[in-house]
C-alpha cells in the first residue's frame, strides 16, 4: 500500500500503511504494542499479520524486554507505544537491553510534540529527540511528511542496530515526490537562498518551507535545510549552507533543550560556528490546547520562524547585537 | 453501615451529575475518556460526598483526607465531582482541555482540589504510598489516603512496587480502589493481559481485600466504611470495585471504542437523553448541542 | 532423576571452581560481588554441566537453551561456568573490569555464551519472556529459557509485568529461577524490603512454582528436570532457590557486606584457602597473592 | 560536620556529612534509599536521623513516586539511587510525578561517568545531564569539589521545587576556599586568560585548570570557568569571556551529546558563536576499566583538552580550518 500523496494521510496512517509494506518484505518482523494500537496505527499491521502482533498490556518495560528477547532470537520487533513512554517509562530497558548489545530493534515514538494537543503535558512529547540522542548505538529520525516517513521506515529495516524515529498524530503538507529516500546523516536541500539557513526536522519543516515564503516577500532569500537524521546529523551540509548565508534557525516539535536545535548547534560549534535561533517549545511543560493554538503559544508557526531568522540575520550583521538575553 | 434512602439518593444524583458534566465536558472539550469516567461514577461520589473529610473552602487542610487519581484519563469524573462539591464553579469544567484551562490528564497546579499530576498509568499508588507514609510522619492518624487505579493499569509494574512497600510499612492508612471494568484501552483485559487471579496478586502483596460491585452505592458506602474503621489491622486495604466500563449509556458499556473517545454533539445528545431516562429524570440533552463551536475536531476520533 | 554419585561429585566439582574463579577475578579485578556469586554456584553448576543444552563450539546454536542472568551483578559465577565450560580461555577472567576485558556487568558482545547485556536489575525476566515466545514462534518445542532473579532483585516492577505476561502467554518454555539468598545488598530482605509471602506472589501471577533447597546438587538436578519435563502445562515455572548469600566461605555468608566488594589479596588468599578446607581439597590460596599489582584499589570498599 | 579540605573526603562522603547538615537544619527532610546507602553515602544521614530515613528497597520507580508523595504532605524528600537509576529508570516518574508539579524534591545521582569505572557501561551513568536537563522545572549542578557539592545542597535546599545534582566517587582536588557559595545561573571565573575558555563542570573543571597550566606552559593564556549549575546556565559569563577569547572547549565527565556541552553550545549559538571542542564521553558505552584507564580511553585528561584548546584557537584563527571531521 503506497502513500498517497495528493490526498495525505494522517501520519500515523501511513505509518501504519508501511508497517504492512514491510511486514510483507521481512518475515521475521513482529509488531508489539501497549495497549494503544489504533491510536498508534500499529492495528493495521495487527490485521495484516496477527500471527506477528505480541499485545503485552500496559506495560513499557516489558515491552521492551520483551522486544531485546525477541530481537536476540533473530526476529526484527517494532515494540510500539506513545514516545514518552518509550522515551521516560522504559528508557533503562532501551538503554541497556536493546542499545548497549546494539540489538536490531525499531522503536516508533508515537504521538509527539505539539498535535498531541489536547491529552497534556504528560503525553505531549518534547523531550523524545533530546533523550533518544544521548543513547550510544541509538539513531534518530523525524519524518517531514509520509513520503519521508515511510523512507526512513525501509532505511531502519535494512540498518542493523536500533532505531528511534517519531510519529505524529498530524497531518502534514507533502514535501517529497514519490521516489524520496533516505539515508542516515544525509539532509536534503529544499530551498536555496544566501541570508540564513532554516534547518528544520519532522513536521517543523514544512513550517520552515512556509517561513521562507514570508521572508522571500521581504526580499531575504533563507535556505531550507531538513534533517530528518537528526543522529546522525549531515554536518558537512550544515557547516556548507552556513559558510555561505552566516547564521541560522532551528525548528523542532519539542524541547529545544538538548535535542534538534542542540544538534545544530553542538555542529556549529565544531564545524562553523554562527548566530543560531532555536524555534521549539522554551523548555515548559506543554500543556492541554488545540493545536493551531499551541503552536501560537509556543511561536512555532511560519512568522515565528521568519522572526527568528529576521533576529538571526541582524546577530550576524552587528555583532553587538548577539547578546541575547542572558547577557 | 446501610446508607439511608436519602442518602443513597443524593449519591446517586452526584453520580448522575458526574456522568453528565464527563460528556459535557468531553463533547465541548473534543477529548477524554467516557468509558473510564462512567464506570467510576458512584465510587468518586460516595468518596466526595459521604466518606472523605475534606472541605473545598480549604482545600489545603492539613488533616484532610486526600485522593489520587492514578487512572489520570478519568480526570473529567473527578473534575466534575470538585465542581459539585464546591472546588471551583461549575463552568470552569468547560474549558477542559483548552489552553489554560483545566489539564487533560491531571494537573494539581491548576486544579484546586486536585491532590497530584497524573496522566502516565502506574504511578498514583507510590504516591499515596508517600502520603500515606507522610501522614504516619505526622502522627495524623485519622486521614486516609485514597488512590483509584485502572484494571489494565495493573499490569504497570510501578503498581506492585508501591504495593510491596505498602504492605511492608504497614500502611493501613491507604486505601486503594480498583476500578475493575474489565476493559482497558484496546480491549478486554483477560484478551489483552490478564491480570486474575486478581485478588489473590493484592493478597499475596500483603494487602487487605474488599470485593464490592462498584456501582452498588450502599456497598461503596459500606466498604470505606469497613475500610476505614473496621479492617485497619497493619494491611493496606484494597477494594476491588466490579464494574462496567462506560456504565451509563449503552453504545459504551463493556466497549473498549468509548475508552477514549469525544462525542459529536449530537452524539452527546442523545447519550445525556438516555442517561436521564435511565436515571428516571426529565430528559435533558447537551447543554451545548447548538453552540457555534469553532474549535476543531481533532480528537474526535481515537 | 536421582543423580548418580558422580555426577553429584562432578558438579560439585565444578560449584567449587566457580566459587574458586570468582575470587580469584573478583580479587584480580579489584571488584565485584561475592555474595550472589557464591550462592549460585550450585544453580550455576548444575545448569551448565549437566541440565542445559548448550555447545561451547556452536555458541550460536540455534535451537540451545538459552540462560539470562537478570541478577548481573553475579557476572563473576557466570563467566567462572562460562570459561569452565568452554566458551573461552579461563585465563580471561583475569580481565574481568578491565579496559577491553570482561565487563564488570554483563556485556553479551565482549563474551561468548553470555546470552543477554545486564546490570541494572529487574530487566531480565522481560529479555527471557521475549526469548520464550521468540522460540514459540519459532516452533521450537525442546529449547528452553532460563532466568536467574536475586530475591532483592524481586521488588522491581520489571520482573512483575514480565511475570504476568509470561503466564498470559502460558509460556512454560520458561523457567525462572530465583536465588533466594535473603540478602540484598544493604541488609536482609525481611528488614529492607519484604517480599513474603513470595511463592504466593508467583503463583498469584500465574506461575507453577518449586521450592528447594539452593546449595543441594540433587535437588537441583531433580527441580531441573521436573520443570523441563514434568511440569510444563500452560503456566511458566518458576524454581524458588533457597540459597545463603556468601555460602562457602564464613565470613561471606548472610553477610551483607560481602555483597560488593573486593577483597585484598590476603583475604582472598584466606577465603580460598578455607573454601578448599571446606571442600575436602588440599588448600590452596590464591593464585596470584605475589603477583606485583600495580592496579589501583579504588573499589576495594563498597 | 564541615567538609576537610586539608585531607579531601572522597565526595560521597562529603555528601553524606552535607546530608547530616541539612538534617540537622531542616526537620522535615527525608532520606529514601533503594538498597545503596553505604555506596552512595545516604547512610550518614540514616545513622544521624533513623526516623526520617525511607528504605524502599530495589524500586527506583516507587522511590521517586514515594519521594512525590512526602513532598506533599510537606516534607523536603532526597530520594537517592544511583544516577543511571534516577535518568533512566525512574524519569517518567520524575518528569511527571515531580517535575510537572514542581515539586520540592532534592535528587542526588550518585556514580556519574569515568570513576564508577569498573561497574561497566549500564553503570556509568553518562547520560543524565543530558536527559535532567530537558525536563522543564528541573535544575541541574556538578560539583567541582566537596565544597562546591556542599554550596549547592545548601542552595537545592533554599531552592523550591526539584533538583538534580550529581555526586561523583571520587576524591577531588581542591577548588574552592571555606567560604564558598553556589546561586544557580552562576559560573565561576576560576582562572583569566585571553586566548581561549576553557568552560569545565563537576571534576573536568580541576582537569581544566590542570590543561590551562599546560598550555600557559606554551605561552597560551587560557580562561577557566566553572559552571556547576548547568541548568539553568551563566550564559552572561559565557558570553564575556568568549567576547575575549574568541574560542572554548566544554569538558564533563558525560556524554558530549546533548549535555553540558550541549548546554554551551546553545548558549554560544544565542549569545556569540566561536569554536567550540567538547570534551567528554563520545557517544559510546563508557564500559569498565581502570579511572586514569577510562579517562585516558575516553581523551578526558588534561593533555586532550589541551590539545583541544589548541584546536579551537586553530579554528578561531583560519577559518577555513574550521571544517571539523563531518565536512
Ligand atoms: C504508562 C501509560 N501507558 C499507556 C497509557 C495510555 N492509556 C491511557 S488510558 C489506557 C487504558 C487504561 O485502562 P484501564 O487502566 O483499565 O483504565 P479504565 O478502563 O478505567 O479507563 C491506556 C493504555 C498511559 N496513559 N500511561
Ligand atoms: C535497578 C537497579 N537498582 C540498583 C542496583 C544496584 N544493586 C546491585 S546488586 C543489588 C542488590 C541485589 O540484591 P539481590 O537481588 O538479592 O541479589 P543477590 O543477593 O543475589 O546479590 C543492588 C541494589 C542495580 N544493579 N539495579
Ligand atoms: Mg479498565
Ligand atoms: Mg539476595
Amino acid at each position: 500500500m503506497p502513500e498517497n500523496d495528493n490526498n495525505p494521510l494522517e501520519m500515523r496512517d501511513a505509518f501504519g500503511q508501511t508497517l504492512v509494506e514491510l511486514g510483507a518484505a521481512y518475515p521475521n518482523m513482529v509488531m508489539l504494542d501497549a495497549d494503544l494500537n489504533t491510536s498508534s496505527k500499529a492495528v493495521y499491521f495487527k490485521k495484516a499479520y496477527p500471527d506477528r502482533f505480541i499485545q503485552v498490556g500496559i506495560a513499557e518495560q516489558n515491552l521492551f524486554g520483551i522486544s531485546a528477547g525477541l530481537a536476540l532470537t533473530g526476529f526484527i520487533p517494532f515494540p510500539s507505544t506513545f514516545a514518552v513512554f518509550a522515551a521516560r517509562r522504559a528508557l533503562d530497558q532501551i538503554a541497556i537491553s536493546i542499545c548497549y548489545p546494539n540489538l536490531n530493534v525499531k522503536i516508533p515514538g508515537s504521538y509527539v510534540g505539539v498535535p498531541t494537543s489536547r491529552a497534556g503535558a504528560s503525553h505531549n512529547c518534547i523531550e523524545d529527540i533530546a533523550v533518544m540522542r544521548a543513547l550510544p548505538n541509538m539513531k534518530v529520525a523525524d519524518a517531514g511528511d509520509n513520503a519521508d516517513l515511510r523512507a526512513i521506515m525501509h532505511t531502519a529495516m535494512k540498518t542493523e542496530g536500533p532505531v528511534y524515529f517519531r510519529v505524529t498524530r498530524y497531518t502534514l503538507p507533502v514535501l517529497f515526490g514519490p521516489g524520496h529516500t533516505f539515508a542516515w546523516g544525509k539532509g536534503e536541500l529544499l530551498r536555496e537562498g544566501a541570508d540564513v539557513t532554516l534547518f528544520g526536522t519532522g513536521l517543523m519543516t514544512g513550517k520552515c518551507m512556509a517561513a521562507a515564503e514570508i521572508l522571500a516577500k521581504d526580499g531575504i532569500p533563507a535556505e531550507v535545510i531538513h534533517l530528518a537524521s537528526i543522529k546522525p546529523i549531515d554536518r558537512a551540509l550544515i557547516a556548507q549552507s552556513v559558510r555561505k548565508t552566516g547564521c541560522a534557525v532551528t525548528a523542532e516539535n519539542a524541547t529545544i533543550v538538548g535535542g534538534f536545535g542542540a544538534a545544530v548547534a553542538e555542529a556549529l560549534g565544531d564545524v562553523y560556528p554562527v548566530p543560531l535561533r532555536r524555534i521549539g517549545v522554551q523548555d515548559q511543560w506543554l500543556n492541554s490546547g488545540g493545536v493551531d493554538a499551541l503552536f501560537e503559544l509556543h511561536k512555532m508557526q511560519p512568522p515565528h520562524i521568519a522572526a527568528a531568522a529576521r533576529a538571526a540575520i541582524q546577530a550576524k550583521l552587528s555583532p553587538e547585537a548577539m547578546k541575547g538575553p542572558g547577557s | 453501615m446501610q446508607p439511608t434512602q436519602e442518602l443513597s439518593g443524593y449519591l446517586e444524583e452526584m453520580a448522575y451529575q458526574i456522568r453528565r458534566l464527563s460528556v459535557e465536558m468531553i463533547t465541548y472539550g473534543k477529548w477524554g475518556h467516557i468509558g473510564g469516567s462512567f464506570s467510576m461514577a458512584e465510587l468518586l461520589a460516595v468518596l466526595y460526598f459521604h466518606h472523605m473529610r475534606i472541605d473545598p473552602d480549604a482545600p489545603k487542610w492539613e488533616a484532610r483526607d486526600r485522593l489520587v487519581l492514578s487512572k489520570a484519563h478519568g480526570s473529567p469524573a473527578l473534575y466534575a465531582a470538585l465542581a459539585l462539591k464546591g472546588f471551583y464553579p461549575i463552568e470552569a469544567v468547560y474549558t477542559y482541555c483548552e489552553l489554560d484551562g483545566i489539564e487533560g490528564h491531571t494537573d494539581m497546579t491548576r486544579t484546586p482540589g486536585l491532590e497530584s499530576s497524573g496522566g502516565p498509568l502506574g504511578m498514583g499508588l507510590s504516591v499515596a504510598v508517600g502520603m500515606a507514609l507522610g501522614l504516619r510522619f505526622k502522627e495524623n492518624a485519622v486521614a486516609r489516603v485514597f488512590c483509584i487505579l485502572g484494571d489494565g493499569e495493573c499490569n504497570e509494574g510501578n503498581v506492585w512496587e508501591a504495593a510491596m512497600s505498602a504492605a511492608h510499612y504497614h500502611l493501613d492508612n491507604l486505601i486503594a480502589i480498583v476500578d475493575y471494568n474489565k476493559v482497558m484501552a484496546k480491549g478486554f483485559v483477560w484478551d489483552l493481559m490478564g491480570i486474575e487471579p486478581f485478588a489473590a496478586k493484592w493478597r499475596a502483596f500483603g494487602w487487605d481485600v474488599i470485593e464490592i460491585d462498584g456501582h452498588d452505592i450502599p456497598a461503596i458506602v459500606q466498604a470505606l466504611h469497613e475500610a476505614r474503621w473496621v479492617r485497619p489491622a497493619g494491611r493496606p486495604i484494597v477494594i476491588i470495585a466490579h464494574t462496567v466500563k462506560g456504565r451509563g449509556v449503552e453504545m459504551a458499556e463493556f466497549n473498549y471504542k468509548w475508552h477514549t473517545q469525544a462525542p459529536e454533539p449530537a452524539v452527546a445528545d442523545r447519550m445525556l437523553r438516555e442517561l436521564s431516562r435511565r436515571y428516571g429524570r426529565a430528559e435533558e440533552g447537551y447543554s451545548r448541542l447548538h453552540e457555534d463551536d469553532a474549535k476543531e475536531a481533532f480528537y474526535a476520533g481515537e
